[in-house]
């Protein structure tokens, strides 16, 4: 019973904080309801039994991947005022479109075909057991081969991002502590010699 | 574990290789860089050694396999990157934009390819798509000189992922009804008939469209119009030539290995999406006059003809398409290699108006491009034709009469412009007479390129029996 | 007790707001990221619940698996972002239709 | 020398062709002189082997001739041959053709002198008579409708002989365009022959006849029509064009814009009487249909009578005699008609004669006027030309057939033939002639009057200039003038009455009018006495003298009065009833309009601009617009998959909701 | 090894391949010896087909001179090749146009002449080809790739609108044979081969025969052309060079005739029974129709391309009469008559249609006009040609004595014995193409010379008049003794009605 309050309230944080990443106007404001979201469907798949996921989720999703989305956001300087009229025009179609895509997937999944039987084989675990350890036999044994492809993507996007980030642009006006400390006076001031001016009028006389 | 390694050993070499010529070019100071050129191409051909001399097995876990089908693709898929890597190296020169990362990225793009060819499993088949399509959105975006490449990459990288979206909805539906992720498993499962039907259809056209997204079938094609004009041709070509076989053995290993007794369901599926396909591809081109964006349409409607082979629910259907795309993938690459060949530094000779009076300038390509244009509209004796011949055959012993029909009408209007091309180069004036110029490399292999596609188009058997046995099992 | 077609509704639920928020939003990119980053977010869902009712660990692995993929995805899409906002100065969508027809 | 007579025939037939290709292909090479002397010795031999073959035949009794040459082609197990049949019928044709033929070869060394296409007009003129030779040779329809379209054609050349001549070169093509309407009317009958008897032979055929007498056929509806009918007047339409019988005859006058010559031979000798020829070669096929004979009947007295009235108001000199060549064609049409065939025949010979003659004798005067062939600018004439007035005189007499002169056999024995005859139309047609005696006595001493005799009304300088034409041109009026006078005389027992055409000629017992009148019949004398006896058609003929007498003679201005009093019906006869007009809107003119409008219309707005073009707008159009389904905007092609899942949704998973 | 021994069909199809591809690679820099070449090549051709013809038995009706090697035998697609008493004549009448278009182009076609030469020659050689082959999927292969170089001939040396005409003709011939293709994909999977032997003796239901007739006729009714598909030709032939449309009238056109007797006849009998009335009303319209519009245009090139649709229907005519006249009589004597006479009409349009298109390229060549409005008179400056072109013009109009009549007769001939007024309809021919030939024939060549440039045209030159003499030989030829043409068809035509009259519905 009270697995069913827990899942329905964070089941209902996550729709809404879904909801408003797709809403929200200010990216930042987005990647924080995103980030609430990744809380919210932690907790829930820490109630279907995925601790080490669930952990994960918030490790790496919420540490790192999300901190560089805030990062991205900050670091582009964003013009947030732009039209939305044709927003506006579009948005009955939209949303229709989107009801009736929840419609459609709802009729399917929500259907007690999926409180058949063979749904029922959950497993219930000691307390000592570890979600972690057996994950992690299963990727280094039987999913070896996936967790080296794996290994290649993140080579990939490292490559990716170097490449992709790496300007030869200089936009980025980093300083030199180095040359900071070590700058002479001449190199800071420069006096230059000049004729006094003299207005044309007087000059002649 | 040492025979499973064995078995996946082109896999593993290209990895290593790949990593080797990474190190390279990281160490390069050459402006040109030959050696991670040379040695890309070098470990392309070890690999493609590797793959042909390579024995049918399944290894770990059931999640590789290594057939006759594999092999033959992943050979051509090396075979094939090798003479864009070439193309491409050509183009890049002339531009002074080589970078390493491109070959660098091809090669895994490759190792993608050749994963997905040989993935006998849900999640392998999305690893290595995953690690074919993150390397193609950065060459997309790579070329910093192009406006339009960074757009192109963009879309390319929101509509790819939504399509990897999807097709991860579908396998995990398809997971959930299963409980397998082994394809052969899931054909099990399936055949046991102990699985809703409906449901299992339901997870299947989230995987469907998925595959129909990377090979560019309609309603899903929109992306490749986009991508293939902003990306730098080097790319463009890279991307419509061997990924789409990659793609193309995706959809043998899930719909013939995993959900082959779905065979009704998607066969009608496809056959929307072929014939939406051929319509749209073949109608939008011919409003086109970039030639660049006028071959994406092309393709989509290619992918409508390939469709029509896997329609066929055959072998030798099968063996059909595979025939087709690589007969497609072959063209393609000439048509794009004469873009490039024609291009100039600073200049792109991606509009049609710059294929005026080519016969002129330079008589021997504006026919090497005629026969590619003949080829590609499936004119016969060119390879086109036999494609084309092969998977209508095919469809129409399987009883699809009308759906055939259907695509010869489709093939009419495709006809028409690829005959605009032959008609600017042939009929009309050259507005310039400058010379094509380009290495003697670049010209060698542009002209077997499309000599192959007219000795192809005479002598075709050695091609089909290759398809045909590719997929006897 | 939590059943399985809640998982799902509620997986598929996100789901389609993901998708809606990618064919609805016109302003910015970076929410078409993450909006994609919510819809893996679901297909993970997808994956634990049917793991869980399943009892079967190989769903979990998956989830492993699009996690990893999903950073790296994320990682590569904020680079071609940087990509196009140097280059078009903008990252609105609505800005994003040089090619078109 | 003359054993094998097949030597003979193919020698009578090849010596034109050979003469004509020579003189055509090489005339450069041999010369004027040349030409004529190659063309004129072929067709002399041609000539004297025909009389040959007449003596041959007619003398010494040799059996009917019928063998076939070569194998021009089979299909189908039937047997299309080239052969030759000679019989009464075609050896007279032959003599008739061949000889008026060497007279003309002769005659226009004179009349062509000046003219730069000397050696053309030579090949033409034999290669016409080999035409002709085939034509009446021929033991087939085959190598028959050969024969017509080839005479056809080198009538065609020779009409518009003078290619420069706007009237010439439209003559000659009305002349081969309304010639063909009749060839498409005797094609459907060659076809009938063949469907019925399934060879095209005349032997089989004729032999087959009887089988097919009742025969019917359904052509339009149900109503059942004699097959008999429907193969003869197919066939007679095609000699409807070539014998110039209303309302085919409009190219017959137009066609005088060709040189004399062949106006002469062709257009009154020869030529337009193959159609005269041909029904009677076909008789046994039109014995069997009163029908047919009926039409024959109505047709050529048509055309006797009212060809004949046109002849008053010409006042060009060639196209009065052409006139009278289409009233005497009908003539002879009305004695087919009225089965009177050895008349038909007998009119045809006599007539190729003097009708030869007439053009001779008017292009004597033509040549001698400088070509000036106006009538009412002539005059006086016969102080300056004796033996052109003489012999002029002579042809009119044959064909107004005064009493004794072969004009007057033939025509005479026409008009007994269709009194006696019994068919539908033999009473119209009866009147007709009779009128038509009267009418042809007119115009043709008009002729005679207003060109040799009366006021000279030509200018004083041509006065002075004129002279007797050359030997060239008057040799052959006299040799012509002699068979004119007297031949009649000769042939009528034999050809009428007796047993002159043997087999060649079927008549059948009910329609025998001849052998009728052969009953009466007692030598020319009697003849003659029975014409005196029975006088209304010499009452009508010297009536017809008289009043030219009067009118061009006595009273010259009395003719424009009679115009200005009953004007409209001079019109009606300047404007040929109209025919000409007519042809002119609505077959000319609206053929080519119905073609403008398939072309511009069918072809060009519906086919080509609504379907094909049509079709390749609408693709390029749809292209157009489908194209802006691809925005450039990420969030539609977003919303393109969404739709496209839902689509797909929709239509495979209906399963779960059941 | 005797003549019989060589693998001649082959020849005929490779040495004019080949040679073209020589022309190709020797270029225009040595443009005399190219000319030479093809020219050589060319007659080296028909010397060949000479040979086949004097080897041919006629009194055999299968096919002849046989070859037979794998192609691609992962399906059982042969190279396979022989002739029979349809194709011989086809054949020789092919090779013998290629010697005059290469003669015509002498000293006409003076921009790229190697390439010129070389698509001639290799459309000879398809063309050839498309004649023997006897495994439909070869078959196929040249029919579409003859498209190539004829799309180029048009497009290169054509006229001023000469895209829009070879686009047109490309496409719309291309529509037609794709559907033929999926009709021999459907009878092989039926009968499980290629060979076309085999095809004909597939039984079929009434639904599929109709369905595959019906895509033949796509196929063969836009190359032959039958109305209403008609409208490419008068567009390709106006643009076509002189030899273009030469070898488009003279051969392309006869493989639509070819096809209906090779496929659609003896595949889908019982469905040409059933369209056999509305092939016949679509012939008569052709006739008809096509005849009056000939009559009034303007451009002679045109007008001789309507006059080719005309001819044309008299074929059709002639291929689907049997069956009303077999209804008719019960006799097959008249179809085999009708048979015969449409394929002397192909054969006999092969060479009339050739000269008149050579006749009005020596005109075009002097005035650089097609226009019937910027001649008159020409006679007065060229007798000769005038001449010749009188005899060309009196052939068309169908005059006995050339070998025009000879098909117009036999065809009229026999369908007066399927119904009168068939026979009625077709014999309108015979008014409408003399009025339409020599109206032209008037306005071009008789008259007063209207233009000086007309009076200073000189007649035709010793190579032109070579030409002309060999087609008036060969037109007076078959016209005064056409049995020899015959007899190479009699069996062969004769195998085949009786094939077609059989019928081969099953269930």
């Amino acid at each position: 019973m009270i697995e069913q309050v827990v899942f329905y309230l964070f089941s209902g944080v996550l729709v809404f904080s879904a909801t408003m990443v797709v809403v929200m106007r200010n990216p930042i404001h987005a990647a924080l309801f995103l980030i609430l979201a990744f809380f919210a469907s932690s907790a829930i798949w820490l109630l279907l039994q995925a601790e080490f996921l669930a952990i994960t989720l918030v490790l790496v999703y919420v540490g790192a991947v999300m901190v560089l989305f805030l990062f991205v956001v900050m670091m582009l300087d964003l013009n947030n005022v732009t039209s939305r009229e044709g927003f506006i025009r579009y948005l009955p179609v939209g949303i229709s479109v989107a009801v009736l895509m929840v419609v459609a997937m709802g009729l399917v999944v929500g259907s007690d075909y999926f409180l058949g039987d063979r749904y029922l084989a959950i497993q219930q675990f000691d307390a000592d057991h570890s979600n972690t350890r057996e994950l992690g036999l299963a990727l280094y044994t039987q999913y070896l081969y996936q967790f080296e492809i794996a290994g290649a993507i993140l080579l990939v996007a490292i490559i990716a991002a170097i490449s992709l980030g790496m300007s030869k642009l200089k936009i980025n006006k980093s300083i030199n502590p180095d040359k900071q400390v070590f700058v002479k006076k001449h190199e800071r001031l420069r006096i230059v010699k000049m004729k006094a001016e003299t207005k044309k009028g007087e000059s002649e006389a | 574990m040492n025979t499973d390694l064995m078995i996946a050993l082109p896999e593993i070499t290209l990895f290593a290789l790949a990593s080797l010529v990474l190190i390279v070019d990281a160490f390069s100071k050459d402006p040109l860089h030959v050696w991670t050129y040379r040695l890309t191409q070098l470990s392309l051909l070890l690999t493609f050694a590797l793959v042909i001399t390579s024995t049918p097995d399944i290894a770990f876990n059931s999640s590789f396999i290594s057939d006759a089908m594999s092999s033959t693709l992943k050979a051509f898929i090396c075979g094939i990157t090798f003479v864009v890597f070439l193309y491409s190296y050509e183009y890049l020169k002339e531009n002074k934009s080589i970078k390493g990362e491109y070959f660098v990225l091809g090669l895994f793009a490759v190792l993608g390819m050749m994963i997905m060819a040989s993935a006998y499993s849900l999640l392998s088949l999305y690893l290595g798509l995953e690690l074919l399509s993150l390397s193609l959105y950065t060459m997309v975006a790579m070329q910093r000189n192009f406006d339009s490449a960074s757009e192109a990459a963009m879309k390319y990288f929101i509509l790819g992922a939504l399509a990897s979206g999807m097709l991860l909805y579908g396998i995990s539906m398809i997971y959930g009804l299963t409980g397998q992720l082994q394809l052969h498993d899931i054909a099990v499962a399936i055949k046991s008939g102990s699985i809703n039907h409906s449901y299992l259809v339901f997870g299947m056209i989230f995987l469907i469209i998925g595959m129909a997204f990377k090979l560019g079938a309609a309603p899903f094609h929109m992306w490749l119009p986009d991508v293939y004009q902003g990306a730098p041709t080097s790319v463009t070509l890279f991307i419509s030539t061997a990924p789409k076989l990659a793609a193309f053995a995706m959809m043998m290993r899930i719909l013939v290995d995993g959900l082959l007794p779905l065979m009704a369901d998607w066969q009608s599926i496809l056959m929307i999406l072929a014939v939406l396909s051929m319509a749209v591809g073949n109608v939008i081109a011919i409003a086109q006059t970039n030639i660049k964006r006028m071959l994406a349409y092309s393709t989509i409607a290619h992918v409508g003809f390939l469709f029509l082979g896997l329609i066929a629910g055959t072998a030798t259907g099968f063996s059909g398409s595979m025939f087709y795309i690589i007969s497609y993938a072959l063209m393609t690459m000439g048509c794009f290699g004469m873009v490039i060949l024609l291009g100039r530094n600073d200049f792109e000779a991606e509009m049609l108006g710059d294929f005026k009076g080519l016969s002129e300038r330079s008589p021997w390509f504006a026919f090497i491009m005629l026969c590619l244009m003949f080829s590609m509209a499936g004119v016969p004796p060119f390879l086109g034709f036999w494609s084309k011949w092969f998977v209508l055959k095919e469809l129409v012993a399987s009883g699809f009469v009308e759906l055939a029909a259907v695509a010869v009408f489709f093939s009419i209007i495709g006809a028409f412009y690829y005959l605009r091309i032959i008609k600017l180069m042939y009929f009309d004036k050259a507005t310039t007479m400058t010379a094509v110029k380009s290495s003697k490399q670049m010209r060698m292999v542009l002209s077997v390129n499309g000599l192959l596609i007219l000795f192809l188009g005479l002598a075709p058997n050695a091609l089909m029996a290759l398809c045909l046995s590719a997929l006897a099992g | 007790m939590i059943t399985l077609p809640e998982v799902l509704s509620l997986s598929a639920l996100i789901f389609c707001i993901s998708i809606a928020g990618i064919f609805l939003n016109r302003k910015n990119i970076i929410i078409l990221l993450m909006c994609i980053e919510l819809m893996l977010l679901s297909v993970n869902m997808n994956f634990i619940a049917f793991s869980h009712f399943l009892g079967d660990i190989h769903g979990q692995v998956f989830v492993f698996f699009i996690l990893t993929v999903a950073a790296a995805e994320s990682a590569i899409g904020l680079a071609i972002l940087i990509v196009l906002f140097r280059k078009k100065k903008t990252i609105n969508v609505d800005d994003l239709s040089s090619m078109k027809g | 020398m003359f054993e094998n007579m097949e030597n003979i025939y193919l020698i009578i037939v090849l010596a034109p062709l050979v003469g004509s290709l020579i003189a055509g292909l090489f005339g450069k090479i041999i010369g004027r002189s040349g030409a004529h002397w190659v063309t004129i010795i072929g067709v002399a031999i041609s000539s004297i082997l025909s009389m040959v073959a007449y003596k041959h035949h007619m003398f010494d009794g040799a059996e009917v001739y019928n063998q076939t040459l070569y194998l021009w082609l089979s299909s189908g197990g039937i047997d299309f041959e080239i052969g030759f049949l000679i019989d009464p019928l075609s050896v007279t044709m032959m003599v008739v053709v061949t000889f008026v033929s060497w007279m003309i070869h002769i005659y226009t060394i004179g009349y062509m002198h000046d003219d730069p296409g000397y050696q053309r007009f030579f090949s033409y003129i034999s290669m016409f008579t080999f035409a002709m030779l085939m034509l009446v040779m021929s033991n087939n329809f085959l190598q028959l409708f050969f024969g017509w379209e080839a005479v056809g054609v080198v009538s065609y050349l020779l009409i518009g002989f003078w290619y420069k001549k706007e009237t010439a070169i439209f003559a000659n093509m009305k002349a081969f365009l309304v010639n063909r309407i009749g060839d498409f009317g005797f094609l459907l009958g060659i076809a009938a022959v063949l469907m019925t008897f399934h060879t095209l032979d005349y032997a089989t055929v004729f032999a087959n006849v009887g089988d097919h007498a009742e025969t019917t056929v359904m052509i339009l509806g149900d109503e059942p029509w004699s097959l008999m009918s429907v193969i003869c007047i197919c066939l007679f339409i095609g000699a409807m064009g070539k014998s110039a019988q209303v309302p085919l005859h409009v190219w017959l006058p137009d066609s005088m814009e060709g040189p004399t010559p062949i106006s002469a031979l062709i257009h009154a000798a020869t030529m337009v009487t193959a159609g005269i020829f041909m029904v009677s070669r076909m008789s046994p096929l039109f014995e069997l249909s009163e029908t047919a004979l009926s039409f024959i009947l109505i047709i050529g007295s048509i055309t006797a009578l009212f060809m004949g009235f046109l002849g008053l108001v010409q006042n060009d000199i060639k196209r009065v005699v052409a006139y009278s060549t289409l009233s005497q064609l009908g003539y002879m049409t009305v004695a087919l008609g009225a089965s009177a065939y050895s008349a038909a025949m007998f009119h045809l010979v006599t007539h190729a004669f003097f009708k030869a003659l007439l053009f001779l004798a008017a292009g004597s005067v033509i040549i001698v006027m400088h070509h000036e062939q106006d009538m009412r600018k002539m005059g006086g004439l016969y102080k300056m030309m004796p033996i052109t007035w003489l012999t002029c005189f002579i042809g009119t007499l044959a064909l107004i057939g005064f009493p004794g002169t072969s004009g007057f056999f033939s025509k005479d024995a026409i008009i007994e033939a269709v009194h006696h005859s019994s068919l539908y139309g033999s009473d119209f047609a009866y009147y007709s002639v009779l009128i038509g005696v009267f009418i042809t006595a007119l115009y043709s001493f008009r002729l005679l009057f207003m060109t040799f005799h009366g006021e000279q009304r030509m200018s004083t300088k041509t006065w002075k200039h004129l002279h007797e034409a050359p030997a060239v041109v008057t040799v052959p009026l006299s040799v012509l003038a002699i068979p004119s006078l007297i031949l009649g005389a000769f042939l009528i027992g034999p050809m009428l009455f007796g047993d002159y055409f043997g087999n060649s000629i079927y008549v059948a017992y009910s329609h025998d009018v001849l052998s009728e009148m052969g009953q009466d019949y007692h030598g020319i004398g009697g003849f003659l006495l029975h014409a005196f006896k029975h006088p209304l058609v010499l009452i009508l003929m010297s009536s017809g003298i008289f009043v030219a007498w009067l009118c061009y003679i006595k009273f010259p201005e009395f003719p424009e009065k009679l115009v200005s009093k009953i004007g409209f019906i001079h019109k009606i006869l300047l404007n040929k009833y109209g025919f000409d007009d007519f042809n002119q809107l609505v077959f000319a003119r609206g053929t080519r309009e119905i073609g403008q409008v398939l072309w511009k219309i069918g072809d060009e707005k519906i086919i080509d601009g609504f379907f094909v073009n049509g079709a390749a707008r609408s693709v390029q159009i749809i292209s157009n617009i489908v194209r802006n389904v691809q925005t450039g905007y990420l969030y539609h092609y977003a919303f393109a998959i969404i739709v496209g899942l839902l689509v797909l949704l929709g239509v495979f998973v209906h399963g779960i909701l059941n | 090894m005797t003549l019989s021994n060589l693998p001649l069909l082959s020849m005929l199809i490779w040495t004019p391949i080949l040679g073209g591809v020589w022309a190709l690679i020797a270029g225009d820099r040595q443009e005399e010896t190219v000319k030479f070449f093809s020219f050589g090549v060319a007659v080296l051709t028909f010397i060949f087909s000479v040979i086949l013809y004097c080897e041919f038995d006629t009194t055999y009706a299968g096919m002849q001179f046989v070859e037979e090697t794998r192609w691609i035998s992962a399906f059982d697609i042969k190279y396979h090749l022989g002739v029979d008493g349809i194709a011989l004549p086809l054949i020789m009448l092919t090779t013998f146009t290629t010697i005059l278009v290469i003669l015509a182009a002498w000293e006409v076609i003076y921009e790229r002449i190697s390439y010129y030469m070389c698509a001639f020659l290799i459309l000879t050689g398809l063309m050839n080809a498309v004649f023997m082959a006897l495994d439909a999927i070869l078959f196929y292969v040249f029919w579409e790739a003859m498209l190539i170089p004829m799309f180029l001939i048009i497009g290169i040396w054509g006229g001023s609108n000469r895209v829009y005409a070879t686009i047109k003709f490309f496409l719309y011939t291309f529509l037609g044979s794709v559907f033929m293709l999926v009709a021999f994909l459907y009878l092989a999977s039926v009968a499980g081969s290629f060979n076309i032997e085999a095809l004909h003796d597939v039984p079929l239901n009434l639904t599929a025969q109709k369905l595959i007739f019906v895509a033949f006729f796509l196929a063969f009714a836009v190359k032959i052309p039958m109305w209403p598909v008609h409208t490419w030709l008068p567009d390709a032939h106006v643009e076509a060079p002189t030899g273009g449309s030469v070898i488009l009238a003279a051969v392309m056109l006869k493989m639509g005739g070819y096809g209906f007797l090779r496929f659609s006849l003896p595949i889908t009998p019982d469905a040409s029974l059933y369209f056999s009335d509305a092939m016949i009303a679509l012939s008569l319209i052709a006739i008809v129709y096509i005849g009056f519009v000939a009559l009034v245009q303007e451009d002679m090139k045109k007008l001789i391309a309507y006059s080719s649709i005309s001819h044309m229907g008299f074929v059709t005519l002639g291929f689907f009469i049997p069956f009303s006249i077999f209804a008719a009589t019960g006799s097959s004597s008249g179809a085999i008559m009708g048979m015969e006479g449409a394929m002397m009409q192909m054969i006999s349009h092969g060479f009339i249609s050739a000269a008149m298109f050579l006749c009005v390229g020596v005109m075009y060549d002097r005035i650089h006009s097609r226009m019937i409005k910027d001649y008159g008179g020409v006679v007065n400056s060229m007798p000769i040609f005038a001449a010749f072109m009188m005899l060309f013009v009196m052939a068309n109009s169908g005059l006995p004595g050339t070998s025009g009549f000879v098909g117009e007769f036999l065809v009229i001939l026999s369908s007066y014995q399927a119904s009168f007024w068939i026979a009625f309809a077709a014999a309108l021919t015979l008014i409408l193409g003399a009025a339409y030939s020599l109206w032209m024939y008037k306005r071009v060549i008789f008259g007063d010379v209207i233009k000086t440039d007309i009076s200073e045209l000189k007649d035709i030159n010793s190579r032109e008049g070579f030409i002309f003499v060999l087609l008036a030989i060969v037109v007076l030829t078959f016209g005064i003794w056409p049995a020899p043409i015959f007899d190479i068809m009699h069996v062969t035509v004769e195998q085949l009605i009786e094939h077609v009259l059989q019928h081969k519905v099953i269930g």
